[in-house]
């Protein structure tokens, strides 16, 4: 295996490009590092992107934020404006792992590593998040939904490496939220997890919303029923129940060791009223 | 006289009694003598017991005095984490 | 072992230093990190091992070739079962040689199948790779009542039941069958004007001990040499690992290392014979570290269970009866300990009929090793959520039921002795007066109590205490500090000697230097090891008396041993000026030479030992999540050495037991292979999923130790699977009758 | 396959080595340069007991690569201590009797120092989740919570003395 850590996004595409074997991007390296340990993986190339300044930072842009694929969910909590506008994102971050796998962890990462579990990406979802991929064709924006095709399976061309997450501007009266269920309060993976985004009007009327469920399905939905059935009106609990339906609908789990099909399904409706009341009521301090 | 009690299965390879009365005055003498009158009970003997005298349980003193006329239980030998 | 006979057998009331709470001994080097446990040393030269284990749960190993893995350069020895060629004895050393390296068949996921010695890491890697094992799979069970079914897949053809008269003839899964109990329990059922019968599963959990396995061993061609290992008992390393591979004992000394828990897991071999048999062939010092995939596919997990427990009541509260069938699977061999925990099953009751028949299972899981309190918490557990149903029906407090029917000194076990003074009624009047008891609940909120037992042992035991030339005293023995027990050595040495605590140093020493010591196991270091350090000192004193006897011209008799000084005593003793402790070791060299006593033992006479626990739970309905509210553990400790210890010993183990209640399992996929072999997902509970754990310690003295000790580690993981049980189907108004309550379980259980 | 020369701080000492580039932090710290007070307990970040941090930050050493250390600050357990003299959280692990098997232990102090670096007044709420990633079998937590709350609580009284 090889270590690389080039300085800029073009030397690591080119590295990545022209690599022969299996090459492997490392961000926060807290699930390739797994990988590693377990034997499952043995890569001959690792391209460390930490080197990359644009990757390594939090940016305004056009009255969003851009997010580099090098940055932790740890210095996204630690970031004031970044919280006040997208707190359901930066509260899914900061639960990927430990306080340890926090300090490591990035978004761009628990995204590319395309686990239908991953707690980041139902927020990102939500949001409406786009990723930048740069590859030896230049570079392209495309919604985050659209990049995983299954579980650890991405969409990315060979040499492709993604750059940086945007979160978009919002108008006010918008908010967003993330729970996800555990069984214990901490260290364990997502049984369902459900970001959703949403913007009321001077009245209290939501007038746009996105609800991103996770772990239920082969990757993360979006699950646009359950925007449907909260535009329009007051995100009251008839709103919130006919959400819930939605994405208890949308839900197509599988049995495993963290949950059954069953329960998933129960508790993506669960998750969804609860997520969105939150949403709502954050959404409401922001009018 | 010793009344000695087995453990309910280990009874069950003797003569399935409620008691077996034993001319002992130490652990050694009861197992041997048991052991002798019910060879079935020698393997388990050999892999080890406990024997409790007077609600105190022994595990390894072959010489432990068994007071007269006393009532003893032999039991599984005890482990632990 | 009897006491001197010049002391009273009347345990000691008053101290000066025990029962304070003093800072270990080994604390300074574990907050720096200095201290060694089981991967921190290093040899010269030192080779690295590695384990091929099975890919499957049960399979015939139809060849091994291990040349290309021989050939690989860096590579210095492979071994397989081949080179454990010493036969045993049918039995556990049979058995344990069986484990270590599978032998014609792998008997369950990560059955060891070979091993290589190599000079790097990554070379042992590749050379595991170049193994070729040629496999037959055969159809597997993990599960224990599918194990007992007529045609359920045959582990070891061949295995009849044992304990069943007249013998079977017809080989199953089932190993043994044991029975206990008195009295009649048909007539007693008879009598019964309310009777609850419920069946009960537990699932297999793990330790959970966060030092994986490790050692390092560095042998020579004729089998001396040295082990350095992390283990519960390093006499027991030595006596496994020599008889495995034909080594006279002398010829191997084991050194335990500091070791980073045990609960139980480390009472026996896994990777130590592999490692001593990798060095010998290759001539190198060879280090294993297990990854913590292999403590949980290959290490002693505890058994599951399956039980049906039957007690039946009067009107007015009193048992009239109890049955109970308790089904173990204690993996791959005969072992689980289930004879333990039908013995334990009813121990908290004074019964007039009980009766509590058990089956050992074989199954394709890992050996099974004992797991603190072995056998007790799942038979318990069973027992104490029927007994609590009773109440219930019956319209009783939970506590009064118990009281009502406790166990007390005079009362014949449901195992069979009588018992001496024993604290579990104590227990419970503290649990019924403490606020806990009384605190209100809130909303989908619930309260559970429980009552737990464990037997306690002493065993063999031997203590070294040399007096020091500048006074200060050395104490050495050979069981493993596993939690603290070096502070309680040296307070009750302090204590008999009279000195101060921090002028004694206690030590675990290797096998080479100090005589045979069992393991540190069954609750049995404090009261085993305090005894023979007690009387050690005691051993010591006398000699000290003598000195000062020679020195004053008297008879030793009219010398008395008082605050750490020799005295005159009685009318003809003449007025001579005290002699420290410190004065009397100056002089030793002009007085007879080195002063020091020793104690080889086996102690018997250890105190069983009682708990009662409270538990509150919150539960979301929902989503079946619970939360622990409030805990408290109430506990007898026959005397605390060192309180603090105590509290951690209770704390621990309460912990233990709701991790096991809430959502530590086993889970096998339907292919027989363990699906949750990590801290990920073999979930075990963290800091933020517990409140503070609230402890009261209780003192009935142990009439069997000078200073009424009683062993106090493994009682404490007994009640807390029924404590939360209840407290959860309180909290829900529906009865559950198996762990873990995982969410899924209970929100299943809800709708 | 050649090795990685890495240069880096650790406990602030210019600290040199070589890694094979697959090889983690913890590796290198333990088999490498043998500073065996930091602990593996998984290997995959699911323990804490390899708690180390790296320019201020609290990570798991063994969930990062040896050559990503170069040019980094690491501080681990053996700096703990300032010579002979303990820091608080060591002082009050030993007096609470915060540890048993004592495996946990360095990781713990790691984690709970990078706790009152940010929050010298956490409640036990916070201090329970920040170290969540610590696991610790023999305690169940109550020790050690109450430890790290009283360290807390006795070095604000200290800073408030010195003021």
């Amino acid at each position: 295996m090889r270590y690389e850590a080039p300085e800029t996004t073009a030397d690591a595409v080119a590295l990545l490009t022209g690599e022969q074997g299996i090459a492997r991007v490392l961000a926060g390296g807290t699930d390739l590092l797994v990988q590693l340990k377990s034997g499952r993986l043995e890569p001959d190339l690792v391209v460390d992107v930490k080197k990359i300044d644009a990757m390594r930072s939090i940016t305004a842009e056009d009255g969003g934020f851009r997010i580099g694929a090098g940055v932790s969910s740890a210095e996204m909590s630690e970031h004031d404006g970044l919280c006040a506008m997208w707190p359901g994102v930066v509260e899914a971050a900061a639960l990927i792992g430990s306080t340890q796998v926090q300090g490591r962890a990035t978004m761009v990462g628990n995204l590319c590593n395309a686990s239908p579990a991953a707690d980041s990406v139902p927020a990102m979802v939500a949001a409406g998040a786009t990723i930048r991929i740069v590859g030896p064709n230049g570079s392209r924006d495309i919604p985050v939904e659209n990049l995983n095709s299954g579980p650890g399976k991405t969409t990315l061309a060979k040499g492709e490496l993604v750059e940086s997450v945007y979160l978009p501007a919002r108008p006010a009266g918008s908010s967003d939220a993330y729970l996800r269920f555990i069984p214990r309060t901490e260290m364990d993976i997502a049984v369902v997890g459900v970001g959703v985004s949403l913007t009321l009007d001077g009245s209290g009327t939501c007038t746009a919303a996105r609800v991103g469920l996770g772990a239920v399905a082969p990757t993360v939905l979006l699950v646009e029923d359950a925007a449907k059935a909260l535009i329009g009106t007051k995100c009251d609990e008839a709103a919130l129940d006919a959400a819930a339906a939605a994405c208890s609908a949308a839900a197509n789990p599988i049995d495993d060791k963290r949950g059954t099909v069953d329960y998933r399904i129960k508790v993506a409706g669960v998750l969804t009223r609860r997520a969105a009341a939150i949403a709502r009521d954050r959404a409401e301090a922001n009018a | 006289m010793v009344r000695v009690v087995l453990w309910g299965s280990l009874n069950k390879l003797a003569a399935d009694r409620a008691y077996y009365e034993v001319e002992a005055k130490n652990i050694i003498e009861l197992l041997r003598s048991l052991g002798n009158e019910y060879p079935k009970l020698k393997p388990t003997f050999d892999r080890g017991v406990a024997v409790a005298i007077e609600g105190t349980l022994y595990q390894d003193n072959w010489f432990q005095p068994i007071p007269p006329d006393s009532e003893v239980y032999v039991l599984p030998r005890l482990a632990g984490g | 072992m009897p006491l001197d006979s010049d002391q009273d057998t009347k345990p000691r009331t008053s101290f000066k230093y025990v029962g304070t709470r003093p800072i270990r001994p080994d604390g300074l080097e574990k907050v720096t990190g200095k201290a060694k446990f089981g991967a921190d040393t290093f040899a010269t030269g030192m080779l690295h091992g590695l384990i091929l284990r099975s890919p499957h749960a049960h399979a015939r190993i139809k060849s091994i070739d291990t040349s290309k893995a021989a050939a690989l350069p860096g590579v210095k020895a492979v071994v397989t079962a081949d080179d454990f060629k010493i036969e045993q004895e049918p039995g556990e050393m049979a058995n344990v040689r069986a484990n270590i390296m599978a032998r014609g068949k792998v008997l369950y996921d990560g059955h060891a199948v070979a091993a290589v010695a190599a000079v790097s890491k990554s070379v042992a890697r590749a050379a595991l790779k170049l193994i070729k094992v040629d496999y037959e799979v055969l159809p597997h069970v993990t599960d224990v009542d599918e194990a007992m079914a007529d045609d359920a897949p045959l582990l070891h053809e061949g295995m009849i039941t044992e304990g069943v008269e007249p013998a079977p003839t017809k080989p199953s899964n089932i190993a043994t069958r044991y029975e206990f109990g008195h009295g009649d329990v048909d007539a007693g059922f008879a009598k019964a004007d309310v009777i609850v019968e419920r069946e009960f599963k537990t699932a297999a959990t793990h330790q959970g001990y966060i030092e994986p396995h490790a050692c390092l061993a560095n042998l020579s061609s004729d089998g001396s040499g040295d082990i350095w290992v992390c283990t519960q008992g390093h006499f027991m390393i030595r006596d496994s690992v020599c008889s495995l591979l034909g080594i006279d004992f002398s010829k191997v000394r084991v050194q335990s290392s500091e070791i980073g828990g045990g609960f139980g897991g480390k009472t026996t071999v896994f990777i130590e014979p592999v490692a001593a048999a990798l060095s010998i062939k290759s001539g190198h010092p060879v280090k294993i570290v297990m990854s913590r995939e292999e403590v949980f596919r290959a290490t002693g997990p505890t058994a599951s269970s399956s039980s049906r427990i039957k007690i039946g009541a009067t009107k007015d509260g009193r048992i009239v009866a109890a049955d109970g069938l308790f089904k173990y699977q204690g993996g791959a061999f005969p072992g689980s300990p289930v004879e333990f925990g039908a013995m334990a099953a009813f121990a908290c009751y004074d019964l007039e009929n009980v009766r509590a028949v058990g089956y050992d299972v074989v199954t394709n899981r890992p050996k099974q090793a004992a797991y603190r309190a072995p056998g007790a918490p799942m038979a318990c557990y069973a027992v104490d959520n029927v007994i609590q149903e009773l109440a219930d029906k019956l319209g009783m407090d939970g506590i009064d039921f118990r009281l009502k029917n406790a166990a007390d000194a005079g009362t014949k076990s449901s195992y069979g002795p009588v018992y001496p003074a024993i604290g579990l009624k104590t227990t419970l009047e503290a649990a019924k007066k403490h606020p806990h008891y009384s605190a209100p609940i809130g909303a989908n909120q619930g309260r559970g109590v429980a009552c737990g037992f464990w037997f306690n042992f002493g065993g063999q035991t031997s203590v070294s205490l040399n007096i020091s030339p500048d006074g200060t005293v050395n104490l050495t023995t050979g069981t493993p500090d596993i939690g603290g027990s070096r502070s309680s050595y040296c307070l009750m040495a302090a204590e008999e000697l009279g000195i101060p605590y921090e002028h004694v140093r206690a030590s675990i020493v290797d096998t080479g230097v100090i005589g045979y010591n069992d393991v540190t196991d069954g609750s049995r270091v404090t009261f085993a090891g305090g005894l023979a350090t007690i009387n050690a000192a005691r051993n010591a004193i006398k000699e000290m008396c003598s000195r000062a006897a020679q020195m004053w011209g008297i008879d030793v008799e009219a010398v008395k041993w008082e605050d750490g000084y020799a005295k005159p005593s009685g009318a003809n003793a003449g007025d001579h000026e005290p002699l420290s402790l410190a004065q009397i070791a100056a002089d030793a060299p002009n007085t007879g030479g080195p002063i020091a006593g020793h104690v080889e033992c086996n102690a018997d006479g250890a105190g069983v030992s009682f708990a009662t626990h409270i538990c509150d739970v919150e539960v979301d309905r929902e989503t079946g999540r619970t939360s622990i509210k409030r805990y408290t553990v109430l506990q007898d400790a026959g005397k605390a050495v060192h309180p603090s210890y105590v509290e951690g010993q209770y704390q621990g183990g309460a912990v233990q037991g709701i991790g096991w209640a809430l959502n530590e399992e086993y889970i096998y996929n339907d292919k027989g292979l363990l699906d949750n072999a990590g801290f990920l997902d073999y979930r075990i509970p963290v800091a933020s999923d517990l409140p503070m754990i609230d402890t009261q310690i209780l003192e009935i003295p142990n009439p069997g130790h000078p200073y009424g000790v009683r062993g106090v580690g493994e009682t404490s993981i007994v009640p807390p699977l029924a404590a939360v049980s209840i407290a959860v189907s309180k909290a829900v108004g529906v009865q559950l009758s198996e762990l873990p309550i995982s969410p899924p379980k209970l929100l299943k259980a809800l709708s | 396959m050649s090795q990685i020369h890495v240069t880096t701080t650790i406990n602030g000492d210019t600290t040199e080595y070589l890694c094979n580039p697959e090889d983690t932090l913890l590796d290198v710290l333990r088999d490498t340069l043998r500073m065996t007070g930091t602990k593996e307990g998984c290997g995959t970040g699911d323990c804490g007991a390899c708690s180390v941090t790296v320019d201020g930050r609290l990570v798991c050493s063994c969930l990062m690569l040896g050559a990503e250390a170069e040019g980094k600050s690491v501080e681990t357990i053996e700096g703990m201590a300032d010579g002979e003299e303990l820091h608080p959280l060591q002082t009050k692990f030993l007096e609470h009797a915060a540890l048993q098997c004592g495996i946990c232990t360095p990781g713990f102090l790691v984690a709970a120092k990078s706790l009152l670096e940010r929050n010298p007044d956490p409640t036990e709420e916070e201090t329970r989740y920040w170290l969540a990633g610590n696991l610790c079998r023999c305690t169940g937590y109550d020790k050690i919570i109450r430890a790290v709350l009283d360290t807390a609580a006795e070095m604000r009284q200290e800073k408030s003395n010195a003021a």
